[in-house]
């Protein structure tokens, strides 16, 4: 009498049911955040909340007289897993620290380890929140402090703090 | 307009029945299989049109239903997964022209007795009139005529046939079934 | 009458349902395989020999290319495996912490492969929403470590930093909610005739050629053998857990199935024994500012999603990087036994196999 | 009046052109149900809005759009303008024949599918009642006075008509498959008309479940008596016979969870892999045309076709409350709203089913389906014998 189990439709009901209901659910629910289970955000007009420690694109710091914070101790250029950063040091009237000439950053071979920032003993650099980083030109990839403002963010946010 | 509309509609049959010729014709003429099957189709399409223009639907649609919806389905079926492509070096004729043309003399022979029977012979008028209970078919659809045919008055007749046809299949099973093993 | 016509199709390497570039030649007589062969190497990187060019701190950005859907396992397997190597003590509190995470990840691994496997056989739904699950872990990751996929989470001797603050109220909450979608998929697929069609007998393979080919994880569990590396030699703190191995004896897909879902739960209960346990401490090592090594070698295995994650280093005296690094990649073995599987079988079984084994191309191709 | 050859053929054309037009706006709205359809029940939002965003000539139709997501029901309409946006990507992409392929049997193929689903409209009654819904003012020049039917054709072999020139569609399949001469297609192809061959029996049998309790081949008529005219026990076999017929009518269409001809995880997408363009749009509408069609004639005749109640139920209505009540009349209305809710079920299904194996399709189709269907035809000519 195996195939007299045909006939109960429970197993395919059951499933109907769930995904009537969610049917159900989403169309008669005028606010969408109170439907259970959505989570659709709608990307170029809603954006997500990235987490505090989100890893975006490289970013230098400025203190707060506006002075670029890098030293040149290449603890960044060394640890760099793809060796994307090239450093050249130089100097700068009035700066006893040295001073980078060029912080070159190749966008386009970075992976968004973040080993730069945690080498890097002076807090100059930072990886911000910004993840729209598709752009046309291949050069667009290739950001430096050198003639390009795009690597500079003034304020640094402390993105670790102690667990609660 | 509507001079022209009514002798289109007259001619249908004509016009079908050549179709139908045509559709046979590449089926016989094409090199490439699958367009004979198609051709077969079209000329059966056709052969249903004629039935139609005949006012029996019944037969018309039946015979969509069970040559154009089944048989050549099958015929389709086989000669897509039969790779022909391989014999269109040979000689399609291979040296029994004279034989082949004997065998289409005899076959036009005997189709032309039965056509000059059926249009000219003795029972030509009986037969080419259709029964009075169908043409003044207020009383039964051709539906029901068929089946009236078949049920009823051959029933018996029927009945066997369709058991040539179940004895054929079981044979066809069991070829089938001992090849295998 | 008719000589039988063998017809060979490429499945793959681009293929809906060939789980990134595997390639699977197979022979078909009709639809009933008669000869498969996976053909793999489209997604070759040489990961081993570049992390031997890198420091050991570096090499674990290569591990999270290599199984990128548990990328967390991967770091933990090469994060243990230094340790192992040089002697390091993790502290409690990051061993609890990187369990946590791994369970997590074993979580999402398995949602992305209920998902890929149920929109294999037909079933669209399911695939969304466990990805709905999976995007919540994902959020869990970031909120960790900054990255969802290509986590580079943990660090040699512990962790690079503490749990953010309201990490461990989002880890509850998606706790909360968690067995409620497991129940959800399950009234989907469990009982669904149809997927019982699809899956029960489908693909088999016994215990003994699962051990004979070095198959490992759900699969080997599937076919009856309990082999569990968090209970057979505990790593982080699964020693200190409470859970079962879930195991089947059909060793069939469905029995497959039922075992991933339930490792799920199993995985659900060790991240909320990890939530309540949650021991106060440091969460990194003292370690020496640049690891360098001794002559010395060391394999160390975890149970990742798939199943036995082995690392094998040797260390040369003096130097910062390995000098030999190999992975035992469980995607790479199990794939062996893809042929086993499927030969004489339809081709659908062959996408419910491919399905069932969970690969992963990164991982298998390295 | 008696019409003359000429009316009728204009009339007819007229009635044609309507109902390609209806049809033809009506499938690429379903195609957009069924984004929409499959999105919410994956508790997504489906098609929201055009490509281009909120500036240049979409804008403001996006800007529109997203003002609707906030209300409730009517959300679901967000995204309508995508169909257009489908039809005219399909209409311009460009047209890829593979250099290979039998040209002329590739470029038949998508008519060869079309066009059977199409005239399978024929005979499918719209309209209740036999009168005119529309009469054409006598000022008209060649059709002045003449009615306007809610059908074209009531031939009084309707059923096997629709089955018959259904049964071609197949073809389109099939030889699409073979034109492509690549591996995927071919299977595809071979599948499908090997199901659709073997579904065929179950689906007339079921199908012939109304047809003995009326013993009428005519669309109208069947429709008609099969909501008025029966018992109340011809629910049973109606009822069997509307679960059987749906499941062959899945398979016929090669929907979810029979859609082996195009199981994308299995062969790509089956036999229109190689289509691209308008072809492969031919495939498409013929599909969705399909479906409508199932749908049609499960609502008219299960479901009670015009009439309100399902299963033959509405006779007992008529001898409850009298034929003259206005429950008791037929409307369009019914008749559209079950066929919308059925096309739902396709999508609704589609959503939440896995496929089966080539194999179990086919034992479910020989090996259930027709001894079920016959023993449900026998209950129906029990039926038909004592009660009738």
């Amino acid at each position: 009498m195996n195939w007299l189990k045909a006939f109960n439709p429970s197993d395919i009901a059951g499933g109907m049911k769930l995904t009537g209901k969610r049917f159900r659910q989403v169309l008669f629910t005028a606010n969408r955040r109170k439907v259970p289970m959505h989570f659709v955000a709608e990307y170029p007009e809603v954006k997500v909340k990235l987490a505090p420690r989100y890893r975006g694109r490289l970013t230098m710091i400025k203190d707060e007289q506006g002075e670029i914070k890098c030293v040149c101790c290449l603890a960044c250029e060394k640890i760099c897993p793809t060796q994307v950063i090239t450093i050249i040091k130089g100097k700068k009237e009035g700066r006893k620290m040295p001073f980078p000439t060029r912080y070159d950053f190749e966008m386009e071979r970075c992976i968004f380890c973040e080993f730069c920032v945690e080498s890097c003993g002076f807090d100059s650099i930072i990886l911000n929140h910004q993840f729209e980083l598709a752009t046309y030109n291949r050069e667009d990839f290739s950001l430096g402090m050198e003639g390009s403002e795009n690597m500079f963010e003034n304020s640094a946010v402390g993105k670790f703090s102690v667990a609660e | 307009m509507e001079n022209l509309l009514i002798s289109l509609a007259q001619n249908l049959f004509p016009i079908f029945g050549l179709l139908a010729v045509g559709g046979a014709a590449l089926m016989v003429a094409s090199r490439q299989a699958v367009h004979s099957v198609l051709g077969f189709l079209f000329a059966m399409l056709c052969v249903a049109g004629c039935f139609l223009t005949l006012e029996a639907e019944f037969l018309g649609i039946a015979q969509l239903l069970v040559y154009a919806g089944g048989i050549v389905v099958l015929f389709l079926f086989v000669v897509m997964l039969v790779e022909l492509t391989k014999y269109k070096e040979k000689d399609i004729f291979q040296k029994q022209t004279k034989v082949a043309l004997l065998a289409v003399a005899g076959g036009l022979l005997v189709v032309g007795g039965a056509l000059r029977n059926a249009l000219f012979g003795p029972a030509a008028k009986e037969a080419l009139t259709l029964r009075p209970e169908i043409t003044n078919g207020a009383v039964l659809g051709n539906a029901q005529a068929v089946s009236r045919g078949l049920f009823a008055d051959f029933l018996l007749p029927f009945e066997i046939l369709s058991i040539i046809l179940l004895v054929a299949l079981v044979g066809a099973v069991v070829l089938a079934k001992t090849e295998r093993v | 009458m008719f000589k039988n016509e063998e017809m060979e199709i490429n499945l793959g390497p681009q293929h809906p349902s060939t789980h990134g570039v595997l390639r699977v030649k197979l022979r078909l007589d009709g639809e009933t395989v008669t000869h498969c062969e996976p053909i793999i190497g489209y997604l070759h990187r040489g990961v081993e020999k570049i992390c031997e060019d890198k420091t050991f701190f570096q090499g674990q950005v290569w591990t999270d290319r290599m199984d990128y859907v548990a990328a967390i396992s991967n770091n933990l397997g090469w994060a243990e495996s230094i340790e192992k190597l040089f002697g390091i003590e993790v502290p409690r509190r990051a061993r609890y912490i990187r369990t946590m995470l791994t369970e997590l990840n074993r979580i999402s691994s398995h949602l992305l492969w209920l998902g890929t496997h149920a929109l294999d056989i037909g079933a669209m739904t399911v695939f969304l929403y466990a990805f709905r699950e999976r995007e919540q872990i994902l959020d869990l990751f970031e909120a960790f470590c900054g990255a969802r996929l290509t986590t580079t989470a943990f660090r040699i001797g512990g962790l690079r930093e503490d749990l953010p603050p309201g990490f461990l109220k989002q880890a509850q909450a998606f706790q909360d909610r968690f067995l409620a979608c497991v129940d959800e998929y399950e009234t989907l697929l469990t009982e669904n005739r149809i997927w019982k069609k699809r899956t029960v007998g489908v693909a088999p393979i016994s215990a003994e050629d699962c051990i004979a080919y070095g198959v490992t994880g759900p699969v080997l569990r599937a076919a009856g053998v309990a082999f569990d590396i968090r209970k057979a030699f505990p790593y982080a703190a699964y020693d200190e857990m409470e859970f079962d191995v879930p195991t089947a004896t059909a060793a069939d897909t469905y029995a497959r199935y039922q075992v991933r879902v339930e490792e799920m739960r199993q995985s659900h209960r060790i991240v909320q024994q990890c939530i309540d346990k949650l021991p106060e401490g440091p969460v990194m090592a003292k370690l020496p500012k640049v690891l360098k090594s001794e002559v010395g070698e060391v394999y160390h295995a975890i149970e990742a999603p798939k199943g036995e994650l082995g690392y094998y280093l040797v260390g040369e005296k003096g130097s910062g990087n390995p000098y030999r690094f190999h992975v035992r990649a469980p995607s790479f073995v199990n794939l062996q036994a893809l042929p086993k599987m499927t030969e004489g079988k339809l081709l659908a079984d062959v996408i419910a196999a491919i399905g069932t084994l969970d690969v992963v191309l990164g991982e298998v191709d390295r | 009046m008696p019409m003359t050859l000429t009316q009728t053929v204009v009339m007819a054309l007229i009635q044609i052109v309507v109902l390609l037009a209806v049809i033809m706006a009506v499938v690429p709205i379903i195609t957009f149900a069924e984004r929409k359809v499959i999105g919410y029940v994956q508790v997504r939002l489906g098609a929201t809005r055009i490509a281009g965003g909120h500036v240049g000539i979409t804008g403001p139709i996006n800007r529109a759009m997203w003002a609707l997501g906030r209300v409730p029901v009517f959300s679901i309409l967000r995204g309508l303008p995508i169909f257009m946006a489908d039809g005219l990507k399909l209409l311009t992409k460009e047209d890829v024949i593979p250099e290979k392929a039998d040209k002329l049997v590739f470029i038949l193929a998508p008519a060869i599918c079309m066009v059977p689903a199409f005239a399978v409209f024929a005979a499918i009654t719209f309209f209740p009642g036999a009168e005119g819904l529309f009469t054409f003012p006598a000022s008209f020049p060649i059709v002045g006075g003449l009615k306007f039917m809610g059908f074209l054709t009531d031939i009084n072999v309707g059923l096997l008509y629709i089955l018959g020139v259904a049964s071609v569609g197949v073809y389109g399949i099939v030889l699409g498959g073979w034109a492509s001469n690549s591996k995927y297609p071919l299977l595809g192809g071979l599948r499908s008309a090997a199901q659709i061959v073997s579904y065929e029996v179950p689906l007339s049998m079921s199908l012939l479940v109304p047809v003995l309790l009326v013993g009428s081949l005519s669309f109208r008529e069947l429709s008609v008596k099969l909501a008025t005219e029966m018992p109340l026990v011809a629910a049973v076999p109606l009822f069997l016979g509307f679960f059987f017929y749906l499941t062959c009518g899945f398979a016929e269409t090669n929907r979810v969870p029979f859609d082996l001809a195009e199981a994308e995880t299995e062969l790509v997408s089956g036999f229109h892999t190689e289509y691209t363009g308008m072809k492969m749009g031919f495939f498409f509408l013929a599909e969705y045309a399909n479906m409508i069609v199932v749908s049609a004639i499960a609502a008219a005749f299960f479901l009670g076709g015009h009439y309100l109640l399902p299963f033959g139920l509405q006779s007992q209505l008529i001898h409850a409350l009298g034929a003259g009540h206005a429950l008791n009349q037929p409307s369009i209305l019914f008749f559209v709203g079950k066929v919308g809710f059925l096309l739902f079920v396709f999508l609704w299904i589609r959503a939440t089913l896995p496929r089966y194996r080539y194999d179990q399709l086919m034992h479910v189709g020989w090996k259930f389906l027709i001894p079920v269907t016959l023993v449900n035809l026998f209950i129906a000519a029990a039926i038909k014998f004592v009660w009738m």
